[in-house]
Parts: C-alpha cells; structure tokens; sequence
C-alpha cells in the first residue's frame, strides 16, 4: 500500500518562507499517522497536535543542529519532557536527517531504536535523554540551560516540551522555580496546552488554571500563542532567541492546540491521547491529509 | 488444567472488579485517579460509585499523601496508577506517610512488568519488589491471575494496614477459579513434587505450571509448583517445607532478578536450610519496547528457562554444594 | 535549676481579650528552650518564630479540640507539615492539657513519645500524623479536608502549618491545586514566611517569591499578616472559621515571622534553624524571655 | 588494632573532603546544595569552588534530574542529601534520568541509618540499599569510615556512570589509613579466618573487628572479616570463597535485614554455595529517636549480637542443615 511507505524527503533546516511550514507539518502527520499504524500502540493525539510547532521549531533555521554530527558540542538542544509524544519527535528527526525516515516504520517494536517513549540506551541521533515519565524532562532542561550558561558560557539555547496535564506533577514547579532563580533566559519551555489528558479535560480532571498567571507568578516570560498558527509560533521561537543571550527570564510559550489536530474524526478528542489508527482509521487520515495537501499546494499557486 | 486452550483475562479487570466490591461492602471505600483510570480499571469503580472517587490528575506524590489523610481520617483509599508511578514518583510519600504512619492506606500498581509492552522501559516497572517488601509494616501482594487478583484486591481491602497490590496490563491465562482459597501471606502449593520446587509470583506462576507439566511428562521429574502471591509477609513455612523436601529452589518472578521474590526466599532459606537456588527475572539491566509476549521470550521469562533452571538446581543440589561455576555465568 | 522546671500550668481553649495571647506565647517559648536544652538537639529557631501563631490557634476558641477525649470524631484537625518544628507543637499540646508538660523534658530521648520528628508510632495524644519530611504534611491536610468536606459533609476546619524553604517541595504545588480543585475553603495553610532555611535566606538559597501570587495562581484566598501580632493572627483565623463552610476556595495565610522570635541572640538568625541553646543560652534566654514576661504583667495593669 | 583509643571521625566528613579534591582535579565536576550543605558537608565544595555549586533548595526530585541535566551536557554533578530524602523523594528520577539514562551522576546519601540519632525515624533512612542495589546501571558505596569514605567519593567521581554513596552523620571509628587499598567492586578483607564470615558495610563494619577480636581471644573462633563495601556490583568471588572455607556466614548493615547487604549476600550464596547465614540489621520496623550509641544497642547492631551470631552460624553449620527454628524466632 503506497500510503504506509516512507518516502525518503528530508526537509532543511534554515530560515523560510511561512508558506512552507504547512506541507513539512503536514509530512510529519502523515509519519505520525503511519508509523503509530504500524506499531499498533501509541499516542496519536498529542503527537498531531505538536505537528506545527515541531516543524517551525525544527525547519525554521531557529535551532542549531547537525545530522550528520548530531553530538556536536555547539548544537542546541531539544529535551521532549512529554516522552508519550515520541512519534512526532521521531518524524521530525528522521524528515531532519538524523535516520533513515524508513525507520519509523520500527517504532515501538523490539530491537527498534524508536521506543515506545525515547530510551538513550538505544542511541537513536537526535535523542538528548530517555523520557517518559512526567516531568522529568523540563528538569533535564533546566540542568542543560545551566551547564551552557553558567559553566559552559556559550548562547546555546535549550527547548523543550511537556503536556498540559503533566504540569500536574509537582516536580514541574520545582523545575519552574530554579529555572528563574538561575535566569535561565536560555530555555524555552513550550507548554502543549490543549486541555486535554488520559481521563478528560485537563481542566475537569485536575484544573491547571490560570496557566498565565502561574507561570508568571514563577518568574517567567509567558507568551500565549496559537500552536497552529506558523506566523505565531515562528515570531515567537525567534523573539526567544534573539532575546535569549540578554534575557534574564526563562521563557514560557503556552502552545494553544487541538489534540490531533488535522484529522477531522481525532480532532480535539482526548480519547485519542494514547490510541493508534487502525487500517482503516490510518486510511482515511492519510486521505484527509492528502487532500490538504492539495489545498495547500493549490493555495501556494495562488500567493 | 487443559494447557492448550486456557482463557486469558488481563489481572487488571480483577483490581477493577475487586473494588467495586470492596465499594458496595464498605461505604468507606474511596478510590483517587491518577489520569489512568481507564489502564488500571478504577474506571469500574468510578462509574458506579462517582461520589466516592476523587480524581488527583498527574500527582503520585500528592495522590498517595491525600490517601494518607483520608486514611486518617477513616476513609479506605485506594490509589492506583502505572506501578512505575505509584512505587517511585510516590516513594518517600509510601516511606513516611503511608508505611511509618502505618495507615490504611492502599495502593495499586498496575501495567507492571514487561508485560506493559510497547511503552517501553519507562513503563515497565521491574524494580518495586525489592523496595515496597523492604518497607515495614506493608503487606505486598503479586497476584497471578485475573480470579486471584480480585481475591486480593478485596482482602487488602478488608485488612487493616497500609498494602500494595502489583498486577498487569496484559491477558493472562486465567487458571485458578473463584474457589481457589485465597489468603494474604498463605501461599498455595499447586502441584505436589519433591524433586524441585518452583516458587513464583505473578505471571510467572502459570509459566511455573507449564514448566511442572514438562518436567513430568518429558524427564519425571516432580516440581512443587508454589504461587507465593504474598511476597511481604512472606510464607516462611512454606518455604522452608519446600527446602528440606525438595534440597534445591527455582524462583520465578517478572521483575529484577536482585531483591525481588528471589531475594525474599533467599533470605528465608538462608536463615533457615540453605538450599542450591536458580533465579528466573530479569537479569539486572532496564525493559525494551516490543509485545509482552515477545518481551517474556526475549527476558527469557517462559517455561524453557524454568525447565533448564529446575534442572541445573537439581544438579546443584546432587552435586554437592562444590559447584562454583564462572563468574561470568553467574552474572548471568 | 528552677529554670528548666515544667509547672503543671495549662490554658483553656477559650474566647479571650487579646491581651491573653502574650503571656501565653510566652509560655510556649519557655518550654520549647526548656524542652530543646533537655534534648540537647533540635530546631529553636522555627518553633520559636512560630509561637504566637500557634497560641492564638490553640488558645483562642478557634479550633475545637478535646484533650481527654482527642481522637473525638468532630474535632478540627490540625497538621502539622513542617515537622522540625515539633518541640512548638509538644509545647502547645501540653499547655493545653493533652499531655503532662512534665513529658517535655523527654523531647528526642530514647523511649520518649516526642520524637524528634512528630512519630504516629509512639501515639502522643494531639498528633495526627508523623512528619519530617517536608511537603507531605500539607497533602495529608488536603486529604483530611477532602475526607470533611466531600465524604462526612462535616464543618470540621484542617489547619495546616509548612514552613516557606518547604515551598521549594513540588508536592505542595500539587496539594495546593487538589485544594483547590476540590473547593476546600475548610482548610486554612499557614505558611511561616521566615525567609530562612538551614543554607540561609530562603531568597538566596532557592528564591520562592512574590508569594501571594504564587498561591493565588493556584487558587487560593491569600492574606499576607505579621505573625507575631495577635490581633492580625486572630482576626484571619477567625475571618476563615466563620466562612468557611460558604466558602470555596481554600485560604492560604501567609505568616511573616521572625525565626528565633523572642529572643535576643537568635532573633532572624538562620543558623538557629537547627540548634539548642546550650545551658548558658537557654539561661539567658530564660531570663530574657522572664523580662519580658514582667513587662507584659505591668502592660496589663497599666491597660 | 586499638581497640581503645580509636579516633573517631564521621564518614560525612570523608566526602566532603572528597568532593574538594575532584574538584581540584576536575574542572567539571559540579555539586548540587539541597539546603542541607552543612550537614552533608557539600559546604566545603561550596566554598573552594562557589562557581561550581548550586543552591537548589529543597526539591530533590528536581536536584536529581537536574544532574542528569548536567551530566548529559559532560559535566559531573554529585547532589547530596539526607539518604532519606537522596533516595526516596527522588526514587523514580533515580530509576529514569539517572539510572536508565545511565549517566555520570552520583548522589550522596548522608545521615544514613539509625546513627543520624535524635532526628528519629523519618530521617532514619533503612531501606535505600536494597532499592538503589535493584537499580541496573547502579553502583552502590556504603563505606565504613572516614578515611575509606574519602577515598569512595573520589572513586565514584573518577569513574563514569551513576553512583550512589551512603555514608553517616556521626563520629565512627577511624581504622582504616589512607593506605588502605579501596576498589569499587572488591572487597577487602580485614582478618584471616576459616571458622565464620562476617561480611559488614558501613558502621558494621567495626563492630565486626571488634566481635572477631573478641570472638578470638574469648573463644578462639577465627572470624573472617570482609568489608564490603561495594554492594553493587558486589564482590562475588569473594563471598563465594568466604562461604567455601568457612561454611557460614553472618551479614551486618545499619539497614533493614531484608532487601539490603544481607540480601545481597544471601543471594550470590545460594545461587553458588549455600551455607547458612545469619542476618544483622534492623528488624523491619522504623527508627526512634535517641543518641546514635544508644540506638546501635537499642536495635542490636553490636558486637556483641554479631558474636552470637557467628555462634549460631557455626552451630547451624556443625548441625548441618535441619535445624529448623521456629517461626517466632526466624521472623526474629
Ligand atoms: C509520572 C507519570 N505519571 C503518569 C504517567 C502516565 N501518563 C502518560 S501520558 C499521561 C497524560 C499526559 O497528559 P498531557 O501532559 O496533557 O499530554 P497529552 O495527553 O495532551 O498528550 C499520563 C497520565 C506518566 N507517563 N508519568
Ligand atoms: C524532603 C525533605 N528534604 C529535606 C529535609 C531537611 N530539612 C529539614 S528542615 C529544612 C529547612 C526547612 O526550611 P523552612 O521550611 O523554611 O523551615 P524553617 O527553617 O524556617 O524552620 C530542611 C532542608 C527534610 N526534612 N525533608
Ligand atoms: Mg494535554
Ligand atoms: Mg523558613
């Protein structure tokens, strides 16, 4: 079937039109989709809701990485501290260049380098640590942002990514506090806020709100943008970095999205947090994502 | 037992079912999500008894502590969550709050094992054994199928004192019935042996069974086939019955071969009739994703390794205690 | 040494003028030097600061309890999170009959039902569960309020006491949500705003402030006092039993002390966190502490 | 030896030591402060090198992955606390970003054991050998006095891979020099022996020398002393031989009997040799509050009780292997 093959594209990473974000997110969900049909377990929802944020986040010239010496000391880094979102980190590095995008294919089977949630045992490039469990990651990230700004004295800037559910866990407040405390104007915390866990809203099975306020009351650049609006996210992931070096604020960025955002029958639906699409599910997302992608070619001919 | 067509029924379902039992006897039953009550099956309680069920969202720590104060304060709080969760984000919470206070406090660790699957290492949880039996004052029990695990969800319910239930995500071969007697720190003897003795707890109990029924059929040899449900307080009885009648051990258990069930019997036979013994678990290194079937293959957690582990404890036992083998074998 | 005798002297539980409050405070200092001189280890400075706060909870009608009947099903509890500051709890339960105060002399000994660290084990009448490791206290209150308010459907009120280095705990961000999720305007969190932990100046060691946006953020009803001013204690404790049964947010006090508050040599010192006064401090202590104590006689005279 | 006129030194001491001499070696070492710098004596670290410490207040989840943090970006971070809370509260960090990442972090646990005195139980830490040792990718130091404890630190900071090291708050004998080889991983032996093994960490481990002492111009049993004080990976060979040539052995720890030193003994024992063995440790319950001396007696962590259980060890091994106590006495 022509739809669950991986093709062999790799995107670049550089400055770039807003108009391209769209079919390298697009690429991304389809990865998502076909390599959780293949695994036949996995977290279909959150993964298509990062989709537009990975890919401005990656392919916008905005984070410093190499492929093909992925360890290199200068690079920037991304930690996923919400590790059940895996398959659309995996789809970013393999579109990226650090494997072979016909290794999705392996995702959460034994002897893959794509486990269910990332493992550093495996050694998959790109991977900066092991996640899975909530809230470790944005610690990681802090101890990263420190070591480059306070030991290392380099611009390195540290990104990562955690759920709005996991901001539940209390470690992730501890995480917050030292982040100001060592003005840590290096991180940039994205927050995937789309109201949405394993039991239900986020804000009915443990309400998290206000977001804003929270943040802030723990010393932190907060910016709320639309997590699927390219110019958004794009304006804002560069106001960090440009302003990272001066900056003495760590940075919040509350990503509003839709869990599985781009396939109509998924969208907004926290029972999609952690199911993958069956054949026929898997199908019928791909189609969908095929016709947009038609639109959005078509709208491109038209600008 | 017919080995070839039993039914499979995830343990899960039975700590989902116990409770709605436990919460139609005891109007003081209370049960606290932690986000995953569809996984570990609280959901059963939860739908029928909504007034009774406090969602905590993603906080271990805090979810054990409040079990605490509701334990306190008369309450009989069940919490349960991924056993990776609920025995180590929650662990100087388990320590203090719940073990030192020595509160009614319950606590379930579902999704344990390799047998989680594809998740990974972070979700298989094959450490807490060791940690949660180390506690004083708690009582751990590993049930070993869906029939039992209900038993056991309903008596930890019923018993007064702080508990830990570790169960599994997968289907399981449902091999004991409702009439199987059950009994917190009992275990049962399943088959009669004096060859070897095979003591295990979870799913590798009926793997054990598998194993007796080779041995019998394939060598003549007689495994006593033990289901050490209870791993704290564990059945010295039973145990030690085992080392004198039988001279040599094989301990089988999803979890870390250090510290866990194996270092619990260890203990005993040690302290009591030292006996050669085989451990079956995971050889000191952390879980993989891949399907739980695979996963117990490739840890080999099956039958095979029982047959072979029974068999180099036989010849352990009749050679004499003189046996050192290499060091690097021995590491395994 | 008359000094560190233990009179058999207990106070009421009672409405009172608030010219009541010092003396009784007093008291309370007294013992925790006595106590703490006996045990030849333990935490001055803490149960000293929060003295006063703890006579007007314990003394002033507030909180209902019942010493020769204390485990009584509809008593108000009280939490105590913060658990080094134990020998000020001893003190206060013995002060109010639930004990002989003689037993303080036993504090930290071997056999001794005052453990260093409130212990359930021993079963000193008054506490309601062991501590010392900071952060859980607060979350055994969140249970008891939700056990209260949720299950009984009792008015019974939980206080709860934390000092402001255990703010750094990312547990207590997580009862502070439960709170007030679960609309538990029957507990009431004291939070002894020192600014000192063991390392220092809790500002230094690991910045937590501003403070009452923090807990506003999570929901909660702030208010800001001196704590060490009887009336501010009084009213806001009072403020919160009368609406507390309407009330849905859970109220969050924010106690400014002074750790070693009463003493000359120890007042707003961190190093006094940990530390007993040897003979000659707890004699000069005394003596300062006796000083005081005549002055208060003559200021209610003059009154 | 003297027996009499040791000098005692706290162990913690040793590793704040430690800390200053890696750092003066190693420009990437980098330690974490949990306000407890003083007593865990991070604080000389502190002060020799203020711009590689950092404060982080009281959170030790977040300390601990903050480490991981560090150690991934090539530095090599130690965080210590009271073991209590450097074990506990930060379990399932230790289990994910340290241990399953496999990074070069080491944490300290401090005021380890009964022996941190007045502070009474909950900071009585008893339990966190047996959880750390079940931990893969873990090596585990429990050393014994100041001098070794020293050595122990700069060890586990020259070598890469994660680390726990427990160590102690009060004054101990000094009896080792700082000649006195210390290898991760081997154990050393203190007196020649054939009659019993006393195999001991930690503050064990003299109350050992001084019971062999007595054990010999009282008796004339000849004790084989082993400090153990690598308990993972543990020195199988040479427990293996202490089993061979003497044919009983008495474990002891500052720790719970089950899970700990003892279990891990018990463990290499019947999988290779089994011979009988008596545990000595804490008898599964919590602390109390009292001086350190006090409680070692109080909970029988003495010579004296290791006398009697090298004779009971020697006479379970002369009796051979049936004799059976009974039940009260075995749950001692
Ligand atoms: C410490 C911990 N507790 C529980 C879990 C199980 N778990 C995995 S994802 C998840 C929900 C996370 O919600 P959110 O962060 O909002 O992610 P989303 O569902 O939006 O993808 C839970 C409870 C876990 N992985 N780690
Ligand atoms: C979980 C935990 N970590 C560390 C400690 C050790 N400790 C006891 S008190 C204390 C300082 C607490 O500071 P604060 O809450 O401000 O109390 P204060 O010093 O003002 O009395 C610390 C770090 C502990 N008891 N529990
Ligand atoms: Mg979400
Ligand atoms: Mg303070």
């Amino acid at each position: 079937m022509s739809e669950f093959i991986f093709s062999d594209l790799t995107f670049e990473n550089k400055e770039r039109p807003l108009n391209e974000f769209p079919k390298i997110a697009l690429q991304l969900r389809k990865d998502v989709i076909t390599s959780l049909f293949y695994a036949g377990s996995g977290h279909s929802g959150g993964s298509l809701g990062m989709a537009d944020v990975f890919a401005v986040m990656y392919f916008g010239g905005l984070m410093r990485y190499n492929p093909s010496n992925w360890l290199s000391s200068i690079r920037d880094r991304f930690v996923l501290s919400a590790g059940h979102i895996s398959p659309i980190l995996y789809a970013t590095l393999a579109r990226a260049g650090f494997f072979p995008p016909d290794e999705l294919k392996s995702l959460r089977k034994l002897g893959s380098r794509l486990q269910g949630h990332p493992g550093l045992d495996v050694e998959l490039p790109g991977i900066e640590t092991s996640a899975g469990s909530l809230g470790q990651g944005v610690s990681i990230a802090v101890g990263m942002a420190i070591s480059h700004r306070h030991l290392d004295k380099t611009d390195q800037l540290v990104f990562t990514v955690t759920g709005d559910g996991e901001l539940q866990e209390g470690s992730v407040w501890e995480a917050a506090m030292t982040a100001s405390n060592f003005k840590l104007g290096n991180l940039c915390w994205i927050v995937d806020n789309n109201d949405c866990q394993i039991d239900g809203r986020v804000h009915e099975v443990m309400n998290i709100y206000p977001l804003q306020e929270k943040f802030e009351a723990f010393g932190f650049n907060v910016i709320t943008i639309d997590g699927h609006n390219y110019s958004q996210i794009y304006s804002t992931l560069k106001d960090f970095k440009n302003n990272s070096s001066k900056s003495e604020k760590p940075n919040c960025i509350i990503a509003k999205t839709f869990m599985g955002k781009g396939i109509s029958f998924m969208e907004d639906d926290y029972r999609w947090h952690g199911v993958p699409p069956n054949k026929e599910q898997a199908i019928k997302a791909l189609s969908e994502l095929e016709l947009l992608e038609k639109q959005i070619i078509e709208l491109n001919k038209i600008n | 037992m017919n080995f070839e067509k039993i039914e499979k029924i995830p343990t899960r379902k039975g700590f989902g079912e116990g409770l709605v039992k436990l919460g139609e006897e005891n109007q003081n039953v209370v049960v606290l999500g932690g986000d995953i009550t569809g996984s570990v099956l609280t959901s059963f309680f939860k739908e029928k008894f909504p007034e009774r069920f406090f969602s905590i969202g993603i906080a271990e720590q805090n979810a054990t502590t409040i079990a605490a104060g509701l334990a306190l304060s008369g309450k009989v709080p069940f919490f349960a969550s991924y056993s990776a969760f609920s025995a180590f984000r929650n662990a100087d919470q388990l320590r203090i709050s719940v073990a030192y206070n020595n509160v009614n406090v319950k606590i379930g660790g579902g999704h344990s094992g390799v047998t989680v699957g594809p998740d990974g290492a972070t979700h298989q949880s094959l450490e807490e054994i060791s940690f949660i039996r180390t506690l004083p004052n708690m009582t751990l029990i590993v049930p070993s199928d869906y029939n039992q695990t209900k038993k056991a969800t309903v008596a930890i319910g019923r018993m007064i004192g702080p508990s830990f239930l570790r169960f599994g995500r997968s289907a399981v071969p449902s091999f004991t019935s409702q009439e199987t007697p059950f009994e917190i720190g009992k275990a049962n003897i399943l088959t009669e042996g004096n060859d070897v003795a095979i003591v295990a707890c979870g799913t590798l109990v009926w793997e054990s069974l598998v194993a007796a029924e080779k041995l019998k059929k394939e060598k003549g040899i007689k495994a006593r086939v033990i289901d050490m449900h209870t791993i704290k307080p564990i059945d010295y009885n039973t145990i030690i019955d085992a080392a004198r009648d039988c001279g040599c051990i094989v301990t089988a258990e999803e979890h870390q071969v250090h510290g866990g069930l194996g270092g619990a019997v260890a203990e005993v036979v040690v302290k009591n009739f030292p006996v050669p013994i085989e451990f079956v678990g995971i050889p000191d290194r952390f879980g993989l994703s891949g399907e739980p079937e695979e996963l117990m293959e490739y840890f080999g957690l099956t039958s095979n390794t029982l047959i072979n582990s029974a068999l180099r404890a036989i010849t352990r036992r009749d050679k004499g205690f003189d046996l050192i083998r290499h060091i690097k074998e021995i590491n395994k």
